[in-house]
C-alpha cells in the first residue's frame, strides 16, 4: 500500500496542469500524452488501492477509524468572534460509498483522455481544463470535509463551462451557460445548508483543546470528548470556545450540535412549517438532484450532452452525474437521516417518474446523443429509487447502477462520438443500415445498447435487479416505498428495449443510406476499438461476476442502511414526527 | 412658475440648511449652559458658503457647455 | 500656560496623520505649480510617497493612542478613538493608494490639472480620516462635507460636458441629503441639547418614538446617500460613468466603507432599544435587500462595463451591510473582511475598465471579444476577478460572502425569520449576479475577435497591476486567516 | 456427471465465441462445419447423459455461490432431473439437425458464419435455462434467448418486415419479462432466496401469511411464460417471426424459445395457487382454440405451422394449468419432433421452389400454398415425412402426438370432473376436443393443398420443371424427425402411453384408474379421424366446397385470417399510443418543462424590465412625486423644483416619508 495515495490522486493532475501550462508552443503535440499518462497513473494507483482494499472490511460512514487511507490535516482555523473558531480540514478517506466510484472515475477518465486525442484545436487550454476537472472530480469523491467537498464540487463547474462553451457544438454557449446556472442554483442550496451546519456543529476534540481539557489534539481522549459533549448539552461551554467544523463525520454525531442552533434536533422552531433539519435535507436533495439529474430539473443535461465534445460527454455522463447520487448518500442521508425516512416516498416517486418519463422522451427524440442523454436520466432514476428504498439491496443497487451506468454511458457516448467524428450529424433519421458499412462498430453498438437496456449478463441488469429488489422489499421491511413503485418502474425495462431497438432498426439495420452524401464512413480504427472494448468487457464481467465489485461496498452499505434507519427514526421521534 | 433653475434649487437647499440653523440656534435657548448649537450653526454657515462656491462653479461650467442651467434640459449621460 | 492649550498640544498627536495629509495636499499643489513641464509624474510620485508615509503616521498614532474596547475621547469629547478607527484609516489609505497607482497608467499624464486632482483626492482622504473618529455630529458633518465637496469636483475631472452634468446632479442630490441629515441633527439637538453620538441613545429613550425615528431616519438619509445604497442609489451610475475611472475606484469603495462605519456606530448606540430597533431591522432589510436587488437587476442588462460595475457596487453595499443584522461588536470582522476583499476586487475590476477606456476610448463589454484567444492568461485573471465578485470558490469573494452569510445565519438562529428571508434572497442574488459578471469572461473567451479593430490587449505594466490585484483574491481564499490576523492586529 | 452437462452447455457458447472472433480467420465452409460437428459432439454427450439420468432415477445437482447481499446469498445451482435431461436431448438434437439442414439451406448466404454463431448462442442460452435451478439465473438465460431470437429473426435485416418482426418479438417478450421479474422479486421478498429447491421446501408454511404476494408471484411468472411461449395476448410475435430463416423457425418453434415458457411453468408448477392454475388453464385453452381457428384460413405454408404451434403451446400451458404438468411436458417432447419435422420439410419445399423460381426466373410467392399442389410427385420423401409429422400433429392414433394429446385431454377431463358442480369447468375439455378436431382439419388441409391435388401454379410449368432434386443434407434430418413422430418410439401401446417405458422412466403420466379415460381416447381418436377426413373431402377430392361457403372478403374469414385482429386491436394501437405519447412528451420536455424551470430566469428578465421602466419613469422624473415634494418643503422653496435632479430627490424623500409612515403605523400596532 502506498502512503498518501489519495493526495497523490488529487494533486497529480494539478502538477501535470502546471507542466502543461509551462510547455512551450513547440511541444503541444505531447500534451495529450501527458494527460493520458496522468490518468493512466491514476488508474494504476486506484487499482492498487482496490487490491489492497480486499484485505479490509471498510464500513466508514461515520467512524473515521473504519475508513481506509485517511489523511487529516488542519487546513484553516479562523477566529470568527461570536462564532468562536472555525476549523476547516483537509480530510480525505475511502470507504464503502466512494471506493467503487473512485475506481469508476479513474477508468472513465482514462478512456476519456484517450478520446481527447480527437481534440485538435487549442490543445493546451483543453487539456489544462481537463486536468483541472480531473483533479476536482477526484477530490469531490474523496473529500470528507464539507468545505473541501463544496470547494471541489463548485470547482467542477468552471472547467466544464469552458470545455463545453469553447470546444462544443453549434449551440454551445447556450448549453454551457444553462449548465452553469442550473448547477450553481443547486450548489447554492447546498451552500445554505453548509453554512447552517458549520454554524451549529462543533468539533469536540478541538473544542476540548480550546477549553483546555487537553494541550493538543493528539492528547484528546474519549473521556474529554464525552465531557465536552456534555458541557455543550447543558450550556456550560462559552460561545467563544466553540470550535466549529466542516467535518462531515462530526456533523453526523447528534451530540456535536449546539443546543440553541437551528439544526439541533431538539429545538422546536419550524422553517416554512417543517423542522429545520428536514428543510435542510430537502435543500441538499434538490441541490444534488439537479446534478443527478432528476425530473424536472434535468433539462440542462440533454443540451449539455448534445453540444459537448465526445470526451466531455463521456465524463459528464460517466462521472459527474454520479456525484449527485454520491452526494445524496454521503451528505444528505448521512447527516440528516430523518429526512431520508420522512421524504422517502417523494424521492421514490421522483425516481419512478424519472425512469418512465425520461424513457418516453427518449423514445421521442431524433438526436442520438439526446436519446442517450435521456436514457441516462432514466437510469439515474433507478439510482434515486434505490437510494430512496433505504434497503441494503436498494442502495447496493444504486451504487452498482452508478458504476455500471458510468461504464455503459461512457461507451454509448463514445459510440455516438464515432459517428459524429465521421459526419458531423447525429440525427437518427439521417442514417440507415450502418451495419453494412461498419460491422465491427455496429456490433459494439448493439452490445452497448443491450447492456444499457439492462440485458442479463451485463452489469446494468444486476444493478436494476437490486434496485427492484430493494424498492419492492422496502414495503415489507421499512414501509418507506409502496410496492407499486417497483412494479411501475419495470415499465422502464420495456421502454428501454423499445427506444434502443427502434434506434437499432432505424439507424443500423436495412440497406446502407445516409442523408449527408459527402461523408464516407470507415469502420472503427484501433484507437476507438481500444476505448470501446475494455468498457464492454468490464460491463460484461460485472454482469457475470457482480461480486468483483459488490464485495467492496456490500458490508459498508449494510452498516450504512442500519445507521441511517436507526438515527433517522430516533431523530424523527424527537421531532414528534410520525414514523412510517 | 415652472422655471426650475439650478441656482434656484441651490437656494432652496441653502434654505433647508438655514432651517436647520434656526433649530440649532433657537433651541440653544433651552440649554443655556453651553453654546454647542450656535457653534454648530456657525460651522454650517461657513460650509454652506463653501458649498455654494463649488456649486456655482459647476453650474457655470454647465452653462458653458449647455447654454442653460435647467437640469431638465441637461440629460445626455444616458444618450452618450 | 492655559490648560486647554496644553491639552490640545498634548493631544495634537492624534491628528498627525490628518495634518500630514493637509501638508501633503498643499505640497502637491505647489509642486504642480512649479513643475508644469514635468507632466505630473513628479507630483504623482510625491502624492504616492506621501500616502505611503501616511501609513507610518497611522501606525505611530495607533501606538500613542491605543485602541480599547470602549471608545476613548479626546479634544473635549469631539474626537474619539474607536476600536476600528485605525483599521478604517488603513483601509481608506490603501484605497487611495490604489487609486493613485491606477492613475499612473494611461492618459492621465497628459492631464494638465494633475495637481488639483491629486490634491482633491488627498483632501477627500483627509475627510475620510476624520470620518473614522468622530465623537459628535459636528465633526461627522464636517467630515462628510469635506468628502462630498472633493467628490463633487473630482467627478468633473474628465473635463468634458458630461462631467459637469454628472457632478451637478451629484452635487444637488448630495447637498439635499446632507441638508436632510443636518436637519435631523438639529432636531436631535433640539430634543437633547447635545450633539454627541450618545445623544441618540437618550433621544430614543426619552422622547416618543415617532420623533426619534424621524431623527434617526433623517440622519440615516445622509449616510445611506454616501453609501449609494437603496433607496439613495440613484446618483451612482451616472456619476460613476462620467467621473475619471481611477477616482471611481476610490469613490466606490472608501466613502461606502466610511459610511458603513458610521452606521455601525449609530447601530451600537441604538442597540439598547428593542421596539424601534426591531423596526430598524425592517429598515435594514429594506435597505440591504433593496440594494442587492436593485444593483443586480439594474446591472443585468447593462452594455457598458462601467455602468454595470456601478450597479454591482450598489449590490455589494447590500452584502456589506448584512452582518449588521447580528448586531454584536463581533459582527465587524466579517464586515471588515468583506470590505477588504470588496476594495481589492472592485479596484481590480475598475482598473480593467480603465485600461479598456485608455486603449479603446470605450467601455463597451463587447470590446473584450476575442481577448481570451489573444491573451489567455490575462483573461484568466479577468475570470478570477469576476468569479470573485460573484462570490464563488476558489476566490476570496467566496470566503467573504461565506463569512457575511454565516454572520447573518447567527441572527437567524437567534432572532427572526426576516433574517432567514434575507439570507435566502441574498444567496439567490448570487445566482443573478452570475449572469452579468459572466458577461466579461463569456465575451472574452467565447465571442470571436472583431474583424475591423484589433482585439483588446493589455501591456505588461497593466497586466502586472491586474495580477497584483488578483493574487490576494486567490491567496485569501486559501489563507483567509492571514487577512483576519491583520484585522485583529489593527483592532 | 453434472459437469458433463455444464460442459455440454458450454460447447455451443464456445463455438459461438470462436465463430464471432475468428470470423476473419476461418473459411466459411470450415467454420460452419466446425459448428455443426461441435453440436454433434454435444448431442452424443447428451444422449449418454440422458440415459444415465433415466437409469439412476435421481437428479444431478451442484451449486456455487454467485454473489451475496447482506445475509442473502445468491447461489448458482445446476439441477438436472429426468425431464431436464430429456429436454436437453431435444434441444441438442433439434439444434444439431437444424445445423445440418442449414448447411444446405443457407449455402448462398454471405453472412453464414454470423448465422451459425447466433444459432449456437441460441442453443447455449436455452441449455442454460434448462440447466439452472435458480430463478435469477433462469431469467438471465431467459433474456439471452430473447436476444438471440431477436438476432436470428432479424437476420435478414434488409427486409423491413424482418426488422419489425424481430423488434416486435423482443419487445413483446420484454413485456412478459417485466412481469416475470416482478414475480421473481416477489418470491425473493417472501423467501429471501431465489433457489427453486429452497423455495419449494419452505413453500407450505409461507402460503398462509402471504397468500396475496404468492398470487402476484405466480401471476408474474406466468406473464413470463405468456411472453415466451406466445400465449394470448402476447402471441402475435410468433407468426411474424416467420420472417426469419426457416430452420430458425424450426428451432424456435420446436425446441428452444417457445419451449422455454412451458418448461418454466413446469419447473414452477408447484408454486401456482389454484386461482393461478385456473388462469393458466383458461388462457392456455383459449389460445389453443383461437390459434387453431386462425390456422384454418392461413395461406402461407409457414404461417399455418406457426399458428398451429401457438395452439399446441396452448395445449401444453393448459395442461400445466389443469395439473397435468408432466403430460404437458410429454406433449412438448413429442411436439418438438413433429413440429421440427414439419418446419424443415416446409423449408425444403420453399427452398426447392425458391431455387426453381430462381432458375426459371419466375417471380412468385414461394410460400403461398394456394399456388402449390401435387408436390408429392416431385418430392415424395419430403411429402411422406411431412404427412407423418402432420398426422402426429393432428393427433392421429399410432402417432406420437396422439399419445401426448390424449394425456393432456385426459388431464383436462379429470380437472373438470373434480370440479363437480359448476359446469363452466367442462368448457376447458370441450374446447380442448374442439381444438383437436380443428387441428386435424387444418393439418389435413395443408398436406393436401401442398402435396396432394393437381399440379400447382395454375399450369405454370416452368417452376414445375425446374424443381430441383434435394440433396441428402436436407433429407435425412427429415427422416429422423419423421421417425420420431411415430408412436413406437414412446410406447408400445399405440393408444395409451400410461404404462409405457417413457411414463415410468421420464414423464410420470400415471393417472391411476380414472374414469373416462377410455372415453377420452375414443373421443380424441375419432375427432382426429373426422377432421382429417373432412380435410380430405374438401381439399383433395373437393367434393365439399367450403371455399364458396366462406368468401375471402367475409368478416369471418378476415377475422380468423388476421388472428382475430389481435394485432390490430391490441398491439398496433398500443404501439401508436406509445410513440405519439413519447413524441408529445419529447416536445413538451423541450418547451414546457424547460420554460417552467427557466421561469426563474424569466422572472428576473421581467423584474429587470420593470426596473428599467422604473429607472426611466420614476427615478428620472416622476411628476406625481413633485407635488408631494412641494408640500413637504413648500414652506422653504417657493418654486416647484427641477424635474431632472429633483426627481432623484423627490424619490428619495418619498421613500423616506414612506419609511416614517410605516414606522408610525408599525408602532401604533
Amino acid at each position: 500500500m502506498i502512503e498518501n495515495i489519495l493526495s497523490i490522486l488529487i494533486f497529480l493532475p494539478l502538477a501535470a496542469l502546471l507542466v502543461v501550462l509551462l510547455l512551450p508552443k513547440s511541444l503541444t503535440k505531447i500534451i495529450p500524452w501527458i494527460s493520458l499518462l496522468v490518468t493512466g497513473i491514476q488508474l494504476l494507483l486506484v487499482a492498487n488501492l482496490n487490491i489492497d482494499l480486499q484485505d479490509y472490511v471498510i464500513t466508514g460512514i461515520n467512524t473515521l477509524e473504519n475508513f481506509y487511507q485517511v489523511e487529516q490535516v488542519s487546513w484553516l482555523s479562523l477566529k470568527l468572534g461570536a462564532l468562536g473558531q472555525v476549523s476547516i480540514q483537509y480530510l480525505v478517506g475511502v470507504d464503502a460509498l466512494n471506493g467503487s466510484l473512485l475506481l469508476l472515475s479513474a477508468i472513465v477518465m482514462f478512456i476519456a483522455s484517450i478520446s481527447a486525442f480527437e481534440i485538435k484545436t487549442k490543445r493546451k487550454g483543453f487539456h489544462a481544463l481537463f486536468l483541472l476537472l480531473n483533479a476536482s472530480i477526484t477530490g469531490c469523491f474523496l473529500a470528507l470535509d464539507f468545505f473541501l467537498f463544496y470547494l471541489f464540487f463548485e470547482f467542477m463547474l468552471l472547467p466544464m463551462y469552458f470545455l463545453i462553451g469553447i470546444w462544443g457544438g453549434k449551440r454551445r454557449e447556450y448549453a454551457s451557460v444553462k449548465f452553469f446556472i442550473y448547477t450553481l442554483a443547486g450548489s447554492i442550496l447546498i451552500l445554505v445548508v453548509m453554512i447552517g451546519l458549520y454554524a451549529s456543529v462543533i468539533d469536540p476534540a478541538a473544542t476540548a483543546v480550546s477549553v483546555g481539557l487537553a494541550d493538543n489534539i493528539q492528547e484528546v481522549e474519549e473521556v474529554h470528548i464525552v465531557q465536552v459533549q456534555e458541557m455543550l448539552l447543558n450550556g456550560a461551554l462559552s460561545k467563544e470556545n466553540h470550535v466549529h467544523t466542516f467535518n462531515m463525520l462530526d456533523m453526523m454525531e447528534a451530540k456535536n450540535y449546539i443546543p440553541e442552533s437551528v439544526f439541533f434536533k431538539g429545538n422546536i422552531g419550524s422553517f416554512f412549517g417543517e423542522h429545520a433539519r428536514l428543510v435542510a435535507f430537502l435543500f441538499l436533495i434538490i441541490g444534488f438532484a439537479i446534478k443527478l439529474p432528476a425530473v424536472p430539473v434535468h433539462t440542462w443535461l440533454p443540451d449539455a450532452h448534445v453540444e459537448a465534445p465526445t470526451c466531455i460527454s463521456v465524463i459528464l455522463a460517466g462521472i459527474l452525474l454520479k456525484i449527485g447520487g454520491y452526494g445524496m448518500l454521503r451528505i444528505a442521508y448521512s447527516i440528516f437521516p430523518e429526512g431520508a425516512i420522512h421524504y422517502a416516498w417523494w424521492l421514490g416517486l421522483a425516481g419512478v417518474i424519472a425512469i418512465i418519463y425520461a424513457g418516453f422522451v427518449a423514445l421521442g427524440t431524433h438526436n442520438l446523443k439526446k436519446l442517450i442523454a435521456y436514457s441516462s436520466v432514466s437510469h439515474m432514476g433507478f439510482v434515486l429509487l434505490g437510494i430512496a428504498s433505504l434497503t441494503a439491496e436498494g442502495i447496493n443497487g444504486a451504487i452498482f447502477q452508478m458504476f455500471s451506468h458510468g461504464i455503459i454511458s461512457a461507451m454509448l457516448f463514445l459510440v455516438a462520438g464515432v459517428i459524429y467524428l465521421r459526419s458531423q450529424d447525429l440525427r437518427i433519421e439521417n442514417y440507415r443500415g450502418i451495419i453494412n458499412k461498419m460491422p465491427v462498430y455496429s456490433a459494439l453498438v448493439i452490445v452497448a445498447f443491450f447492456a444499457s437496456m439492462g440485458l442479463p449478463g451485463f452489469s446494468g441488469f444486476i444493478a436494476e435487479l437490486f434496485v427492484f429488489l430493494g424498492a419492492f422489499k422496502s414495503q415489507s421491511t421499512n414501509q418507506l416505498l409502496p410496492a407499486w413503485m417497483a412494479i411501475s418502474a419495470t415499465l422502464g425495462l420495456v421502454l428501454g428495449a423499445a427506444y434502443y431497438l427502434w434506434t437499432l432498426q432505424r439507424m443500423f439495420f436495412g440497406k446502407y443510406w445516409t442523408a449527408n452524401k459527402g461523408s464516407n464512413m470507415p469502420d472503427l480504427n484501433s484507437r476507438e476499438l481500444l476505448m470501446l472494448l475494455p468498457l464492454a468487457i468490464i460491463s460484461l464481467l460485472l454482469g457475470i461476476f457482480p461480486n468483483l465489485l459488490l464485495q467492496y461496498f456490500e458490508p459498508g452499505v449494510a452498516y450504512f442502511v442500519d445507521f441511517v434507519l436507526e438515527t433517522g427514526r430516533l431523530n424523527l421521534e424527537t421531532f414528534g414526527q410520525n414514523i412510517p | 412658475m415652472v422655471k426650475k433653475n439650478a441656482i434656484v434649487m441651490l437656494i432652496g437647499i441653502e434654505l433647508m440648511l438655514n432651517a436647520a440653523n434656526l433649530n440649532l440656534v433657537g433651541f440653544n435657548q433651552l440649554y443655556a449652559d453651553q453654546a454647542n448649537g450656535q457653534a454648530f450653526s456657525l460651522f454650517v454657515i461657513v460650509v454652506a458658503a463653501a458649498e455654494a462656491a463649488v456649486a456655482l462653479a459647476i453650474i457655470l461650467k454647465v452653462y458653458q457647455y449647455y447654454n442653460t442651467a435647467e437640469p431638465d434640459d441637461i440629460n445626455e449621460i444616458k444618450e452618450q | 500656560m492655559d490648560k486647554t492649550i496644553v491639552d490640545i498640544l498634548q493631544q495634537a498627536g492624534l491628528l498627525i496623520a490628518e495634518l500630514w495629509l493637509l501638508i501633503l495636499a498643499v505640497a502637491v499643489l505647489l509642486l504642480d505649480v512649479f513643475s508644469k513641464r514635468k507632466r505630473g509624474y513628479l507630483t504623482n510620485a510625491l502624492a504616492i510617497a506621501g500616502i505611503i508615509i501616511n501609513f507610518y503616521f497611522i501606525y505611530t498614532t495607533s501606538q500613542k493612542y491605543p485602541i480599547a474596547d470602549q471608545a476613548t475621547f479626546y479634544f473635549f469629547d469631539s474626537l474619539a478613538v474607536y476600536r476600528y478607527t485605525y483599521l478604517f484609516q488603513f483601509l481608506f489609505n490603501t484605497s487611495a493608494l490604489l487609486c493613485l497607482c491606477l492613475g499612473m497608467f494611461g492618459r492621465d499624464n497628459k492631464n494638465v490639472r494633475r495637481g488639483e486632482y491629486l490634491a482633491l483626492i488627498i483632501f477627500m482622504l483627509l475627510g475620510l480620516h476624520l470620518l473614522a473618529k468622530p465623537a459628535n455630529f459636528l465633526i461627522l458633518y464636517l467630515a462628510i462635507e469635506l468628502i462630498s465637496f472633493s467628490a463633487y469636483m473630482l467627478t468633473y475631472f474628465n473635463l468634458n460636458k458630461w462631467g459637469t452634468e454628472g457632478s451637478l446632479k451629484y452635487l444637488l442630490f448630495g447637498a439635499f441629503s446632507t441638508a436632510c441629515m443636518l436637519y435631523g441633527i438639529s432636531l436631535l439637538y433640539a430634543f437633547t441639547g447635545s450633539i454627541d453620538l450618545e445623544a441618540l441613545q437618550q433621544i430614543v429613550m426619552q422622547t416618543d418614538q415617532v420623533a426619534s425615528l424621524l431623527i434617526v431616519g433623517l440622519i440615516l438619509v445622509g449616510l445611506v446617500f454616501k453609501l449609494a445604497a437603496f433607496p439613495f442609489q440613484g446618483w451612482a451610475p451616472d456619476t460613476y460613468e462620467v467621473a475619471p475611472t481611477p477616482f471611481v475606484a476610490f469613490l466606490s469603495v472608501a466613502p461606502k466603507i466610511g459610511a458603513v462605519f458610521i452606521i455601525t456606530l449609530i447601530w451600537q448606540q441604538l442597540d439598547a432599544i428593542n421596539t424601534s430597533s426591531q423596526f430598524l431591522y425592517y429598515l435594514l432589510s429594506f435597505i440591504t435587500l433593496g440594494s442587492i436587488l436593485f444593483g443586480n437587476l439594474g446591472a443585468l442588462w447593462q452594455k457598458k462595463a462601467k455602468r454595470l460595475l456601478a450597479y454591482s457596487s450598489i449590490a455589494h453595499t447590500g452584502f456589506l451591510l448584512l452582518p449588521l443584522f447580528n448586531n454584536s461588536t463581533n459582527s465587524m470582522e466579517p464586515l471588515l473582511f468583506y470590505a477588504f476583499i470588496f476594495m481589492i476586487m472592485n479596484t481590480a475590476a475598475f482598473a480593467w475598465v480603465y485600461f479598456m477606456e485608455v486603449r479603446l476610448k470605450s467601455d463597451k463589454i463587447d470590446a473584450l471579444s476575442g481577448c481570451g484567444k489573444v491573451q489567455p492568461f490575462v483573461s484568466v485573471l479577468l475570470l478570477v476577478i469576476m468569479i470573485s465578485l460573484t462570490g464563488l470558490p476558489i476566490t476570496a469573494g467566496f470566503t467573504a460572502k461565506l463569512f457575511v452569510f454565516s454572520e447573518l445565519w447567527q441572527s437567524i438562529s437567534t432572532t427572526n425569520t426576516l433574517a432567514s428571508i434575507v439570507f435566502i434572497a441574498g444567496l439567490i442574488n448570487v445566482l443573478i449576479a452570475l449572469y452579468y459578471y459572466l458577461k466579461f469572461p463569456y465575451t472574452a473567451f467565447f465571442k470571436n475577435p472583431p474583424v475591423t479593430t484589433l482585439p483588446f490587449v493589455l501591456n505588461v505594466r497593466q497586466a502586472s497591476f491586474i495580477l497584483v490585484m488578483t493574487i490576494p483574491l486567490i491567496v485569501f481564499f486559501f489563507k483567509p486567516d492571514w487577512l483576519l490576523v491583520l484585522i485583529e492586529s489593527l483592532s | 456427471m453434472i459437469y458433463l452437462a455444464i460442459f455440454i452447455a458450454m460447447l455451443p457458447m464456445f463455438s459461438f465465441l470462436v465463430l464471432t472472433f475468428l470470423k476473419k480467420a476461418l473459411s466459411q465452409k470450415l467454420a460452419t462445419l466446425a459448428a455443426s460437428t461441435l453440436q454433434g459432439i454435444a448431442l452424443l454427450g447428451t444422449i449418454w447423459l440422458m440415459f444415465k439420468v433415466l437409469q439412476t432415477n435421481e437428479p444431478l445437482q451442484s451449486s456455487l455461490d454467485w454473489f451475496r447481499i447482506s445475509t442473502n446469498i445468491f447461489s448458482l445451482r445446476f439441477y438436472i432431473d429426468r425431464v431436464t435431461a430429456i429436454m436437453f436431448f431435444i434441444v441438442n438434437l433439434i439444434s444439431f439437425l437444424v445445423h445440418i439442414f442449414s448447411l444446405e439451406y443457407m449455402k448462398e448466404d454471405q453472412q453464414k458464419i454470423k448465422y451459425f454463431a447466433y444459432l449456437d448462442l441460441f442453443t447455449f442460452s436455452m441449455l442454460g435455462i434448462l440447466l439452472t435451478a435458480n430463478l435469477i439465473a433462469i431469467y438471465v438465460f431467459w433474456e439471452l434467448v430473447g436476444l438471440s431470437s431477436y438476432l436470428l429473426i432479424g437476420f435478414w435485416h434488409e427486409k423491413q418486415k424482418a426488422r419489425q418482426a424481430a423488434k416486435k418479438a423482443f419487445i413483446l417478450n420484454r413485456i412478459g419479462d417485466a412481469g416475470f421479474l416482478i414475480g421473481i422479486i416477489t418470491l425473493y421478498l417472501v423467501f429471501a432466496t431465489l433457489d427453486l429447491k429452497s423455495i419449494e421446501i419452505s413453500w407450505l408454511q409461507a402460503i398462509e401469511n402471504n397468500y396475496h404476494l404468492l398470487l402476484l408471484a405466480g401471476f408474474g411468472i406466468f406473464c413470463g411464460a405468456i411472453g415466451k411461449s406466445a400465449q394470448l395476448p402476447l402471441s402475435s410475435w410468433l407468426p411474424d417471426a416467420m420472417e426469419g430463416p426457416t430452420p430458425v423457425s424450426a428451432l424456435i418453434h420446436a425446441a428452444t424459445m417457445v419451449a422455454a415458457g412451458v418448461y418454466l411453468l413446469f419447473r414452477c408448477s408447484f408454486l401456482f395457487l389454484p386461482e393461478i392454475d385456473l388462469v393458466i388453464a383458461s388462457v392456455g385453452i383459449t389460445t389453443a382454440f383461437v390459434a387453431a381457428l386462425t390456422a384454418l384460413s392461413q395461406t402461407d405454408i409457414k404461417k399455418v405451422l406457426a399458428y398451429s404451434t401457438v395452439s399446441q403451446l396452448g395445449y401444453m400451458v393448459a395442461a400445466i394449468g389443469v395439473g397435468a404438468a408432466e403430460s404437458g411436458m410429454f406433449h412438448l417432447f413429442t411436439h418438438a419432433f413433429f413440429k421440427a419435422g414439419l418446419f424443415l420439410s416446409a423449408g425444403a419445399v420453399i427452398h426447392a421452389i425458391h431455387q426453381s423460381a430462381h432458375k426459371s426466373n419466375v417471380h412468385i410467392d414461394a410460400q403461398d400454398m394456394r399456388f402449390m399442389g401435387g408436390m408429392y410427385k416431385k418430392m415424395p420423401l419430403v411429402a411422406i415425412c411431412f404427412a407423418l409429422c402432420a398426422s402426429a400433429l393432428a393427433g392421429l392414433p399410432l402417432f406420437s402426438g396422439f399419445l401426448s394429446k390424449d394425456a393432456i385431454l385426459l388431464g383436462m377431463w379429470q380437472f373438470a370432473a373434480q370440479e363437480a358442480g359448476t359446469y363452466l369447468y367442462w368448457l376447458i375439455p370441450t374446447l380442448g376436443f374442439a381444438t383437436a378436431l380443428i387441428t386435424a382439419y387444418y393439418s389435413a388441409r395443408q398436406v393436401f393443398l401442398v402435396f396432394g391435388g393437381k399440379n400447382g401454379w395454375r399450369g405454370n410449368t416452368k417452376i414445375w420443371e425446374y424443381l430441383p432434386e434435394l440433396n441428402l443434407q436436407i433429407k435425412w434430418p427429415l427422416i429422423i424427425l419423421a421417425a420420431f413422430s411415430l408412436f413406437v418410439g414412446f410406447s408400445l401401446n399405440p393408444f395409451d402411453a400410461q404404462k409405457s417405458w417413457i411414463s415410468t422412466s421420464s414423464f410420470n403420466l400415471d393417472h391411476g384408474q380414472s374414469t373416462g379415460h377410455s372415453t377420452v381416447i375414443i373421443l380424441s381418436a375419432s375427432l382426429a379421424t373426422l377432421g382429417i377426413f373432412s380435410g380430405w373431402m374438401v381439399y383433395q377430392t373437393e367434393s365439399w366446397s367450403l371455399r364458396q361457403l366462406i368468401s375471402k372478403k367475409s368478416f369471418v374469414y378476415q377475422f380468423t385470417n388476421r388472428f382475430w385482429f389481435i394485432d390490430d386491436a391490441l398491439v398496433d394501437p398500443a404501439k401508436r399510443l406509445l410513440l405519439s405519447a413519447s413524441n408529445g412528451l419529447a416536445k413538451a420536455d423541450n418547451k414546457i418543462i424547460d420554460t417552467a424551470i427557466d421561469g426563474f430566469a424569466i422572472l428576473q428578465v421581467v423584474l429587470a424590465h420593470v426596473l428599467a421602466w422604473f429607472d426611466k419613469n420614476i427615478v428620472d422624473g416622476f411628476i406625481g412625486l413633485l407635488t408631494s415634494f412641494t408640500h413637504f418643503i413648500g414652506n422653504i422653496i417657493r418654486k416647484s423644483p427641477g424635474k431632472q435632479v429633483q426627481s432623484y430627490v423627490s424619490w428619495a424623500v418619498l421613500t423616506t416619508l414612506l419609511i416614517v409612515i410605516i414606522a408610525v403605523l408599525y408602532l401604533e400596532m
